[in-house]
């Protein structure tokens, strides 16, 4: 789950990491108020939870007061991505010298956290690491120790830093693995971290990604995650407790399994558009099944559902039962075609069929899809 | 033979208590494993389907031997849990626990290269030796006993594949869900060197998915080591680039990670890579018939 | 430095330790106003940083309010072990069951903290320490690792604990290493933890000694290390970087060395008395032997002081000079025994000579000190 | 020969650019110690006596060669700096620092355990090969050459009683400070054995104090396993009993720490105990006389 720009320099203040003055505002007049505290001139930032904004128009340079408010109402009228922007966050226009790039993330495949720094920070960073790799240094970090000072000491002078300025740069690169570390991150970000004419640091921007899973164990932030799914009904979706994307076309779906979803989807795809996509997860049960149908029909004018369950660690008879209560209370019309196998798949069968759900009983998803094909092609409910 | 595990492994299964731990354990037994004890703390002296439980791994032990431990238990106690197990000197760990915080994933990894442990997971569905036993959530009636390893990032997919196979008469030696999660605990790479090494296993299927660069590092080790032939499928062709989660990741994973970017690497490295999850068991039998 | 018992519970709760309802009160009005809140009966106990405090009659029961007033007033006149009563914690009164120990500690010797458990909680659980040690079981833990729940979970059953009470008591043991961790000290204890009749846990009573070097750590302690020392002599050493101990002779000491001073007051106690023990640790400067030698003098009816000092790590020769200055500036009679070796010493001795000191060339302390006991028969300032 | 070091051992003095790293790096290039480098971070490129600076050990380390690290760092960095000579391989650090929190003292401990690396400290004068080499801050003109082994665990108390021996015509084969901390890294028992193990050394003198129960420990050793003499001063027998610091401590000494416990198992082991500082060289020399 990614947090606003505004919070996540929040963190990085805790931990000592410099950044502009400024403050929030969610009206042209609030960013009037916060220009005039700071003085002028100011950059105004529109606060979206997606990457890319500079590019689309999302940070905006103000003179005077007169554009603070024009350039403030123009951005709180924005759309972002599909993301509305909320509110703005005003900060002092610094004196740039130099962009360095700082980040940390968790190199899956080594199974651990990394740190990456470079002297040609700024928008075209992912540019340079595809062309120009040597400019980018990173460093594994062992998780049960931590980046250590020296270490990050190391990764300062790589960028050609000494003396102050060095310790200065190690520092930010410490603390930022701190708030990596201590709110339980996927990816924490400064890009830019500008050095100014003055040889001050300062994180002009800041990316925290923090782990869905490890929400439990940061109260203290007030988060939760659902509230931060711009999407309606992929929020409604997580508060039930399944994975939804919405997509553009008219096949509702519902999988258990994410491989097992992508791959269904990559097969309906051959022919027709999936409206969705639905992950159940492993804990389904009767109510999880249900609402996760009714989510699937919120979206209207659906052709037709498409079910594809395995009963390994999921209730598959008991799922069908929520499916079955949906079918019946809302008085489904689409055709429903399910595949579902494995424990307890004959009791499932039964009641899936006892609603009128065509089931296919063969193992290939291949089939069960040539057979929603069929049922579509023939027009039947 | 069959990798990981044998036909008589001693589990232990923690969380044996719970909903999902109880069910589990009767479907396990019913299929042939061997479950020696479960553990649950604070509920030690009770009994699960005829299974003792315990409040501790260390009580477990002078009990009884233990070969491997299966946990079921909720996320914020996975941690402790596999480090119980691995300070009580179980060198095999597999760990079906979804949402596990990557933090606590990666601290599990370190400690089980440290103690020379094996942790399958998390979100693993499990290892199965069809058959003889299995050790997860698998439906048994999935899989058949054969000389197909099958190595998978997804859950379902697997039973899905595993079944195709048996439906043209082909089976598995062993079948392994290795976790889909941003880190896991046993890499693709090593478990392709598992069964690399194993007499009964003719063939290895690999069901990847999108994101991650661990198909791409098997692809290597697969170039430069592996003699026996593989079939690939790579699941999520048709999915759109998610939303960016900054540069970072980016940057890691240098342009890998997609599923054509898997499916590239692993032709270059010869593998055979299915168009849809129903290829993947001819192109295993075209192969197999050819015989090897 | 030990912290207060309310403070030390503050923290515990912090960590999910239960601890009794009540309040801080430094007036009996106080206390009534706690009491009345809470509930009769009440506890009372002077805060005081000194153990033994039950047995000196520091802790009262109350069953009404005029109880509560009257008690209070005679608590806050208290001394205890030398110490003023300056506050009083109000609480409940505890329906006691059962009186546990816990306790966390650093174990010297193997280099590592050490967390013990007894089913004997109590003013007599030293006792149990020497006559039943089977009846304490401890572990030691990783520094690196820390104690894991698992492991606290063993430790309650070895008190013979089951089922939820077990996994209670584990998680009281864990936080109360979490305390022990997170704000460095040097031992945390709940003597007793209560079981109530209820069956619930409750920490009684709480010590927490935090290491003065790790202060700079717990910024968010608020405290000073230096306000927290009783004795006024020895709070002014402090302020200045030197160790004091008040005693009851008349014999003014300066050492460089703990070693060597303890050496030193024992030699002198064959025949005479010390006013005080003073260590300048490793960081002299003309000013801080100044300040030691004030503060030495501010003891009245000092018959002579002694000076042992090395040149080490210590630039003796500018400690000569504060040394000198103060003499000269306060016009001091009694006489000054120095022994000043090592690194500069002949620059050392001139400035002490210089204005009257006698100093001993010999490298034998107890030499020296033959010199001061005939100096003092002699009479000689 | 000597315990730890030998005449030609190279140091690099961190923390060399400091008051107190600038005048001991003279006193002990004067004394003959071989510096090869200093670090300060963010003071690469100076020159402290010659000797030049760097920011990091792995910088040194591509220059020079490198036997021993000397710290004299603030107490706030005592723990990174010493994990960053371990970690670039350095077997010996001398850590004079006074204050290092006892926390961070556990942490050098088990890493130094881990690394198979010795650290003598906190709170150390150092290492003294007398007549050849010291790597601390000790006063050379309170040593002299001989075989006597000597371990403190104060400092300047050790200067004394080396200057006693020394005055008496006993010359030292090495001094060593372990510190006086409640945690220390390398422990009285550890030095003894050294020096057993040492062919020049024909005696050890160990210069003890109140707290702790390190003595202790050693009488065990001593008892056990050693066959050289020892002699013993314990510093603090007029101190009264500190403030009593809960139950805790006391728990965990079982009524030991104080001087008199000390001294009894000490003599209890065979240890010839000095009543006071001045008879230490006297026992020595009666010990020396006699002929072992």
């Amino acid at each position: 789950m990614r947090i606003h720009e505004y919070e996540a320099k929040k963190l990085f203040r805790e931990f000592k990491i410099p950044i502009p003055r400024g403050g929030l505002a969610t009206s042209p007049g609030e960013a009037h108020r916060v220009a005039e505290e700071i003085g002028l001139p100011v950059t105004i930032k529109a606060q979206v939870l997606v990457g890319g904004r500079g590019k689309a128009g999302g940070i905006k340079f103000a003179e005077d007061l007169g554009e603070v408010r024009e350039l403030s109402c123009e951005l709180l009228d924005m759309d972002i991505k599909g993301y509305k922007v909320e509110s703005i966050l005003v900060e002092e226009k610094l004196e740039i010298e130099r962009e360095l790039y700082l980040g940390v993330t968790i190199d899956g495949s080594r199974g651990c956290p990394i740190v990456m720094v470079s002297s040609e920070g700024g928008v075209e960073i992912e540019e340079t690491a595809r062309n120009c790799p040597e400019k980018i240094f990173s460093r594994e970090v062992k998780p049960s120790q931590g980046l250590r000072a020296y270490q990050a000491r190391k990764l300062a002078k790589k960028l050609g830093f000494k003396g102050k300025p060095m310790l200065q740069l190690a520092g930010v690169i410490s603390s930022l693995y701190q708030v990596f570390k201590s709110y339980d991150a996927l990816m924490a970000e400064i890009n830019p971290l500008v050095m100014t004419r003055r040889e001050d640091l300062i994180a002009a921007d800041g990316v925290l990604e923090i782990d869905d899973s490890a929400l439990f164990r940061h109260p203290e932030l007030g988060i939760e995650a659902q509230d931060r799914i711009p999407d309606e009904l992929e929020r409604e979706a997580r508060k039930i407790g399944v994975s939804y994307v919405n997509m553009d076309g008219d096949i509702g779906l519902i999988c258990s399994g994410a491989g097992l979803g992508m791959a269904t989807m990559d097969m309906i795809r051959e022919k027709m558009k999936p409206a969705n996509f639905l992950e159940t997860g492993g804990g389904m049960t009767r109510e999880l099944m249900a609402g996760a149908l009714r989510v699937v029909l919120k979206k209207g004018n659906l052709k037709a559902v498409f079910i594809n369950i395995y009963g390994g660690i999921n209730p598959i008879h008991e799922g069908a039962k929520g499916i079955a209560d949906v079918v019946r209370e809302e008085n489904v019309k689409i055709p429903i075609v399910a595949k579902a196998l494995g424990n307890l798949q004959e009791e499932t069968w039964e009641t899936l069929q006892g609603v009128g759900i065509k089931v296919v009983k063969e193992t290939q998803t291949a089939r069960a899809i040539e057979q929603l094909f069929r049922t579509l092609e023939k027009g039947c409910g | 033979m069959s990798i990981l595990v044998k036909a008589d492994t001693k589990v232990v299964v923690h969380g044996i208590t719970g909903r999902i731990g109880n069910r589990q354990t009767r479907l396990m037994l019913d299929y042939g494993t061997k479950i020696s004890a479960g553990v649950t703390p604070g509920r030690g002296g009770e009994e699960v389907w005829g299974v003792p439980v315990y409040d501790s791994v260390s009580e477990v032990i002078e009990e009884h031997s233990i070969d491997a431990s299966l946990v079921f238990v909720p996320a914020p106690f996975a941690k402790d849990t596999c480090f119980e197990a691995m300070e009580a000197g179980v060198k095999l760990i597999v760990l079906i626990t979804e949402h596990v915080p990557v933090h606590d994933a990666m601290e599990i990894r370190a400690m089980a290269n440290a103690e020379e442990a094996v942790v399958i997971g998390p979100t693993t569905p499990g290892i199965i030796y069809p058959g003889k036993m299995k050790i997860g959530i698998m439906p048994g009636n999935m899989f058949c006993p054969g000389n197909v390893g099958l190595i998978s990032r997804s859950g379902t997919l697997t039973y899905e594949i595993a079944g195709n196979l048996c439906d043209m008469g082909i089976g598995q030696s062993t079948a392994v869900g290795m976790g889909a999660d941003p880190v896991v605990c046993t890499s693709l790479t090593q478990l392709l060197h598992m069964f690399e090494e194993d007499e009964e296993t003719h063939l290895v299927v690999i069901v990847g998915e999108v994101g991650g660069t661990e198909e791409e590092k098997a692809a290597q080790y697969i170039k430069r080591e592996m003699k026996k032939p593989v079939v690939a499928y790579i699941a999520g062709q048709s999915v759109p680039p998610g939303k960016r989660m900054g540069h970072a990741g980016a940057i890691v994973e240098r342009g890998m990670g997609s599923a054509q970017s898997k499916v590239r690497v692993l032709k270059e490295a010869g593998v055979k890579v299915a168009e849809r999850p129903t290829e993947v068991s001819e192109l295993v039998k075209s192969i197999l018939r050819r015989g090897l």
